[in-house]
């Protein structure tokens, strides 16, 4: 499956776009995509951080997922580093 | 719900308005109002702010505005009435970046689920904060994770 | 104090003002502000209530506002900005009877310094409600005591 | 000395003028004048609730005063029933 990864944060400024299309698994879940997204990271962004990606959290439009939550059908999740509103 | 109101205000759109959260929480049986309203200050760690833009996933966002409302409603209602609005884009110093208000019968409850309401939106929300400093540079808040734990750490 | 705003006003010179008390409390340095505002309600131990006269010892009450912030600048300075208003005279439900705001660099000490000052005027400020019901009957609410505790009870 | 007292709150109603004028002697403490209040209240107020005054408190118009506390020269004092503001 195609799965588009939205960047947010300090993510964000790694890709013009703000987002990241990376390919998993039929039935990948979210445990992978960190993977997936970690070797992406390692390899395409100069100063990618992996401790923040292990910090981070993935989620869909509606919630936050966790490891083991199987990725949604339509491929669109949003990696979201430790948040700073208010 | 309707006694609810939940909302992101592009900050090109105008300012958050508090006057219109107390409105929206106002009612002829409630004698506590309480308003919370974060604002965007000229000093962070030492270092002087110039501005702050806010990064938000906006669908995500709202949709934990709505959580953490239900969330007080079971705690404080069920007449509780709550206003929820974040800004989005960049702000100056100065400028309104959260308000927060609840309406309530009496001034505990009021006190309690607007202090909840506005801990749950900084330590849950999508939303990410970069200050810009009078040197030019700039920096993404460090924040809470939302990894395992939904309510992060209480650090922030 | 320049930071204090301690004020009665009669409902005829007009109503207490929320917007000019978060004015007053804001500061470039300051992320929080809470605003606490007490209405008159419809409804108060089950009878329908159409207004509210408030009775007060104006010099006393003021003095003793200025002792409230005083103390609060002490718990939650040296920046605090306070203002507290108290409406006097015959209001109509849905009045604002008080208006407490509190401007801190950050929000934990804005609501605790909020909170406490609107605890303090409640129970020590020399202010009586007499309520009016539809039915034409008035009755002066039952109270905190000034007797020997000067904090009076958490009763009410 | 004569000490001028105003009336507050449920007891502003007792006098049209929303005061009562009492002759203590000179020296006399907050408790001689909750006692010499009481007796004219007793006398002279329809609906005068004694367990009401006993709630009360005496102040000048900068401070509550405790019943040791002698009475200000200017004889000028307030009877605070139970407060309720807010």
């Amino acid at each position: 499956m195609r799965v588009q990864v939205s960047l947010f944060g300090a993510f964000r400024s790694f890709d013009p776009g703000a987002q990241v299309l990376l390919d998993l698994p039929d039935g990948a879940r979210v445990a992978d995509l960190r993977q997936a997204l970690e070797q992406y990271g390692s390899t395409h962004w100069q100063d990618f951080n992996p401790a923040l990606l292990r910090r981070s959290a993935f989620a869909s439009e509606t919630t936050v997922l966790r490891e083991a939550d199987v990725l949604p059908a339509d491929g669109r999740m949003a990696v979201l580093p430790p948040v700073s509103g208010g | 719900m309707d006694r609810h109101h939940c909302a992101v205000v592009d900050i090109v759109e105008g300012p958050l308005d508090p006057a219109a959260a107390l409105d929206f929480v106002s009612d002829p049986g409630f004698g506590g109002i309480t308003l919370f309203v974060g604002r965007v200050r000229d000093l962070n760690h030492g270092r002087v702010v110039t501005g702050v833009s806010y990064d938000m996933f906006v669908p995500l966002a709202l949709n934990g505005f709505r959580e953490i409302a239900a969330r007080a409603d079971g705690d404080f209602g069920p007449k509780l009435k709550l206003y929820i609005a974040h800004a989005k884009g960049r702000l100056a110093v100065g400028d309104l970046a959260v308000v927060v208000a609840a309406g309530t019968p009496h001034r505990d409850e009021a006190f309690r689920a607007c202090r909840q309401v506005i801990e749950a939106v900084k330590h849950t929300s999508p939303i990410w904060k970069q200050e810009h400093y009078e040197d030019g540079d700039s920096v993404w808040s460090e924040g809470c994770s939302l990894c395992g734990d939904e309510h992060g750490h209480a650090g922030h």
